[in-house]
């Protein structure tokens, strides 16, 4: 059994307002120093599997066609192995 | 959770029951309650399920009607005939505690909850109405529930594709941490395929259908469950999370549903889940009902019999389906890609009985939780504040120097400017039944195959009922019925939301029963009997209780939509009038709070004979193609009436020329609120004809000026009192909202 | 004619286009369950607007793989004509009939209103009895119509005049005061290089009357009927 | 300078239709052995602060001031030092 942690991330030179619209109130707000604000997706899932390679593939199969949108974002994960 | 082992003093108080209260399920049961049953009862006999404070006042609305199909609490909403087969059912419901906690969640699980209980009926949704109050916008707390709540409705409202067409926006620091969310849903179904809210014919299959069962909203029905043992828990959550996907596809699957005859009654699982849904169908059909909760699909594991009874997840339906129709409702639920689960099944008999499996979990009357569930005739007495509040001396009241820029003021109150904010959040067009888009007097949408349009309003005033309580009830009903009548609809109907503060606190429940008596009042005389509603109750916060807050939802019927009206001037020339008199009082003014920052007076006095004259006037002057617009004046006086004619239609600004031949101060003049008037325009030559229905109806109109050019100008006796150009009261009051979110 | 309007779970403009194709422009239609496998005997397919999927994960992420669109890509492939409106046109890109990706309006909230369209490509089948430049008056609702392509895309789709609509004002004059959402380019409607699929963000199905307050939305059906009668002849 | 990553969650038994809408998704597409799937939010941002432990005060000031609703939601986050 594995545990799929994914974060999905909007693609470098994709404008993010809700990115920008997060900076803008921690500044406005007051918090100083704020650089770049990023805003992502953060999905966890499980898997019932036992071979990690065939996990791995599978992952990538799902990010590629449904879990992730290929024009405008990027994708990681990590896995790890839960009893 | 664990079940605790023993029943105790402070077990029964988290419940919220008292030591008589407890006597009684004693008595009933014939024995002590066990932990299931002690929470069932706590539910069922909540104010919430059992209206225990409020019965006996409700019991003064007139609830009779030549058109009322389905009466007030008979169905999980009311229905009115309106022609050609078909019936109206609509309702109104709060979600007040939610929304404070929880603004976006809270606000959504309301819109769901309300719907829910339209299309139980077998009723299609066809409209949304949101009625809206925060406090002060000026407030950060008040700007993130404004945002949250408009989020909410929206989500929910556009995601299951039912128009959001129109509200109220109100803000005012009595709502200060206790918001008001109120949501109306309208639906339309054949006559003869309305669906009850039973559980009848023995052996009948009590279907559980939706979203799976989790501990979400175990806290909202009476108290956390951490205070139970002493074991400690991750926070427990008391919130609710919705799922408006889920509940289209329950819409359309239980409509598929009653087409194909197979179901007996249904009910949504709202307040208190599965215990209310199972006892009060069984209840309705006097029949007894008999689950087995093991069943019952979960989201999460190791949940006890009491956790599953009393959870309020979101998205659940209980259907009762014909026996032997089983597999047909199945394959129906299956298209939908919908759970369905058979729990249980109707008895004859008289009993609640629960089991878990193999054992028996709870085993109770139903009537004993329905019917004969307590009722109090709480104590009343008239709250000392009001002698003090009602003395408005004119003379503490300063009268500004410069009027005109005190009626920019006015304009870009957050009560009086464009809610175009809000409901641009709404998809007000889906269904492509929306004839007059949000920003009129009252919304309204056509039936597709007929000539007929249903007319919608919600209307309320908590500060003409904090001043008086009666009359700002009769004025609630008058003013939502005056706003279907100017767009040319016969008011038919009305629902309710009674906000209001802790009812064991006498000062409180005089409040609550004079507005009742104020509505029923007007009720009657206009002719619109209560067709459903809702009470909230315990709406405090910490400086005391909100201003009483009835609100109104009015249904309206246009015969025939090529008579619509709306509210804004439209041809150079036109004479403007004014239809209808009221005497003008500053008294519990938008003007007094917002300029004078004073919440003092008598509220304008209502005749509902004049009323009543008036808006048949104003019906008969509509259907006679007479008139080319009509608007009531309301929040703002004379003066931001006018300005609203002027302005409403964005494509088309107009502006017009007024001289009024009063003699009182200014301010009273431009901003005096009244009761019974409508500002309509028309062209001069049909002036003898307006004048004779005027007439006939002993009623009086008073030609005030003329429509055209490019500012609104207010004379007093050929004196300028007030000269703008439209653009600019525009443009002040279109932006004015959306300028407190802008970064 | 005959249309199919497809139903998803959670689509909710489907009946308004069969109101707007039956009872307004007068064209057979009936709805197709996204469960079916067989679209025989249709002229012209409609992706209603509405929420499929409720627009978890992404707008049209989960509705593109019900087993319909597998024929759909068979019928576009065979030069039929594919509309998607709002959600349908969200479909379409996630399914890669059309290049592009939506996010969220600039202003991260969802906006109902009727704006102003100009119509940059009148020689296609769904805008044949449009002029070019012309304005139509049409209402948009959406959270999620922020229109993105690479720049490759967007140049490709300006060479090969692919963009059909784009957002203005009244006069027909582009500015972002009047991009509603933010869309790349003002754009609000694209189609594929074929020219047999359309997507488009406005509703044409909810301006087919001037009850409700336009009757613009009709020059697209009727576009698209007055092309298939001249493939058909 | 810090780069931050933050990962917010619903809260324990909070449904999340969204995640169990996704995992029907993926069953019904065919993926097979998918267990439970939970949807979250990802954001990064940059802090142009020293003082890594004054800037743990800040992050976790901002989580539970407006980053994340705490009613329904639960947070970790990730600080690493950049150049
Ligand atoms: N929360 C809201 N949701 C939708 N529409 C709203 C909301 N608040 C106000 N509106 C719309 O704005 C217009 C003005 O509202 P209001 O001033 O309350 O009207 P009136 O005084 O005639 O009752 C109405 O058309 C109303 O439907
Ligand atoms: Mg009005």
């Amino acid at each position: 059994m594995f545990k799929v942690k994914i974060y999905i991330n909007l693609k470098e030179g994709v404008a993010d307002p809700q990115g920008a619209t997060i900076k803008h109130a921690l500044d406005s707000i007051g918090y100083q120093k704020i650089g770049k604000v990023k805003t992502g997706k953060y999905l966890q899932l499980e898997l019932d599997m036992h071979d990690k390679n065939k996990a791995r593939e599978q992952i990538e199969d799902m990010c590629q066609k449904i879990l992730v949108n290929p024009v405008i974002e990027n994708y990681e994960y990590q896995i790890e192995e839960i009893k | 959770m664990k079940e605790p082992v023993k029943i105790d003093k402070d077990l029964i108080k988290v419940h919220g029951l008292t030591d008589e209260e407890y006597e009684k399920i004693k008595e009933v049961l014939g024995r002590e309650p066990n932990f299931t049953e002690l929470g069932i009862f706590s539910v069922m006999w909540s104010e919430h399920c059992s209206y225990k404070s409020s019965k006996p006042v409700l019991r003064k609305f007139p609830t009779q009607g030549d058109n009322i199909l389905v009466r007030a609490g008979e169905e999980n909403a009311g229905a009115a005939d309106i022609g050609d087969g078909f019936a109206a059912v609509f309702k109104m419901e709060s979600h007040n505690h939610p929304s404070a906690i929880e603004p976006f969640q809270g606000a959504a699980t309301g819109a769901g909850g309300i719907i829910r209980d339209i299309f139980t009926m077998g009723a299609r949704p066809i409209a949304l109405m949101d009625s809206l109050r925060f406090g002060c916008l000026s407030d950060a707390r008040s700007r993130y529930l404004l945002k949250g709540v408009v989020g909410g409705v929206a989500f929910y409202g556009n995601c299951i594709g039912i128009p959001t067409v129109g509200g109220e926006t109100f803000f005012d620091k009595t709502y200060q941490g206790n918001p008001l969310v109120n949501v109306l849903c309208l639906g339309i179904v054949k006559k003869d395929k309305i669906v009850k809210a039973q559980a009848k014919g023995e052996g009948n299959t009590i279907f559980y259908v939706g979203s799976s069962t989790g501990r979400d909203g175990l806290g909202g029905a009476s108290f956390a469950s951490r205070e139970l043992t002493d074991e400690s828990h991750e926070d427990r959550p008391a919130v609710q999370i919705c799922d408006p996907f889920m509940e289209k596809l329950l819409l359309e699957a239980t409509l598929e549903l009653i087409e194909s005859a197979v179901v007996v009654g249904m009910q949504d699982m709202g307040a208190a889940g599965l215990t209310s849904s199972t006892v009060e169908t069984a209840s309705r059909g006097n029949s007894g009902i008999e689950i087995d909760i093991s069943l019952v699909p979960r989201r999460e594991e190791g949940m006890i019999p009491y956790e599953v009874m009393l959870s309020e997840s979101q998205e659940r339906m209980l259907v009762i389906v014909k026996k032997g129709k089983e597999e047909e409702a199945k394959k129906i639920f299956e298209k939908w890609d919908l759970h369905a689960a058979p729990i249980g099944r109707v008895t004859s008999g008289n009993s609640f009985l629960v089991k878990d499996g193999g054992k028996i979990a709870a085993e109770i009357p139903v009537k004993a939780l329905t019917t004969d569930a307590p009722v109090y005739l709480r104590e009343k007495t008239k709250p000392e504040y009001l002698d003090g509040v009602r003395n408005l001396d004119l003379s503490d009241v300063p009268l500004p120097e410069d009027l005109n820029s005190i009626f920019l003021k006015m304009l870009s109150s957050p009560n009086i400017v464009s809610k175009s904010w809000v409901f641009e959040q709404y998809d007000h067009m889906v269904g492509t039944n929306t004839i007059l888009l949000p920003g009129a007097d009252a919304a309204v949408v056509r039936m597709k195959g007929t000539k007929k349009a249903l007319a919608l309003s919600c209307d309320g005033n908590g500060r003409y009922c904090y001043l008086d309580p009666y009359e700002g009830g009769k004025i609630a009903v008058a003013e939502a019925a005056r706003n279907v009548v100017c767009v040319g609809a016969k008011p038919l109907a009305i629902t309710n939301c009674l906000n209001f503060g802790t009812p064991t606190d006498p000062e409180i429940f005089w409040q609550f029963s004079r507005c009742v008596e104020g509505m029923a009042e007007a009720c009657k005389e206009l002719k619109t009997p209560v067709t459903g509603g809702n009470v909230s109750f315990y709406n405090e916060n910490p400086q005391g209780a909100v201003d009483p807050t009835p609100v109104v939802g009015m249904l309206g019927l246009i015969e025939d939509i090529d008579y619509l009206c709306t509210p804004w001037f439209k041809k150079e020339g036109d004479l403007v009038c004014l239809l209808g008199e009221g005497e003008k009082s500053l008294g519990g003014s938008e003007y007094l709070y917002h300029v004078h920052n004073l919440k003092k007076g008598q509220p304008p006095k209502l005749n509902l004979h004049l009323e009543k004259a008036l808006q048949k006037t104003c019906l008969e002057a509509i259907k006679k193609g007479l008139i080319n617009s009509a608007h009531d004046v309301s929040d703002g006086g004379l003066a931001i009436t006018l300005a609203e004619c002027c302005i409403l239609n964005e494509e088309n600004l107009m502006g017009a020329d007024i001289n009024l031949k009063e003699s009182e101060r200014e301010d009273v003049i431009l901003f005096g609120e009244a009761e019974s008037q409508i500002i309509i325009s028309c062209s001069s030559s049909n002036l003898n004809k307006l004048k004779k229905i005027v007439r006939e109806n002993k009623v009086t109109l008073k030609v005030l000026g003329r429509v055209g050019g490019e500012k609104l100008t207010i004379k007093k006796e050929e004196k300028p009192l007030i000269s703008q150009s439209i653009q600019e009261l525009y443009t002040t009051w279109k932006n004015s909202l959306s300028s407190y979110f802008e970064m | 004619m005959r249309f199919g309007v497809i139903m998803f779970p959670g689509s909710n403009c489907d009946y308004d286009c069969w109101w707007a194709i039956k009872e307004v422009t007068g064209e057979e239609v009936d709805f197709i369950w996204h469960k079916e496998e067989n679209i025989t005997g249709f002229d012209c397919i409609v992706l209603p607007g509405g929420f499929s999927y409720g627009d978890y994960l992404r707008t049209g992420a989960i509705a593109r793989f019900s087993p319909i669109m597998k024929k759909v890509k068979e019928f576009a492939e065979r030069g039929g004509l594919v509309v998607g409106i709002c959600n349908g046109f969200q479909i379409l890109l996630e399914a890669g009939f059309l290049p592009g990706a939506m996010r969220k309006n600039k202003h991260l909230l969802f906006i109902c209103k009727y704006i102003h369209l100009r119509v940059e490509n009148p020689h296609t089948a769904f805008t044949n009895l449009c002029k070019k430049g012309q304005i139509l008056r049409i209402p948009i609702a959406h959270f999620e119509g922020n229109y993105y392509a690479t720049p490759d895309t967007l140049s490709t789709l300006q060479k090969k005049s692919q963009i059909i609509f784009r957002y203005c004002n009244k006069e027909g004059e582009i500015t972002d005061e009047v991009n509603p959402n933010g869309s790349l380019d003002a754009i609000a409607g694209v189609c594929n290089e074929r020219g047999n699929i359309l997507g488009m963000m406005p509703h044409p199905e909810r301006s087919c009357e001037s009850i409700l307050g336009s009757e613009d939305g009709k020059l697209i059906w009727k576009s698209i009927v007055t092309s298939l009668k001249r493939i058909k002849k």
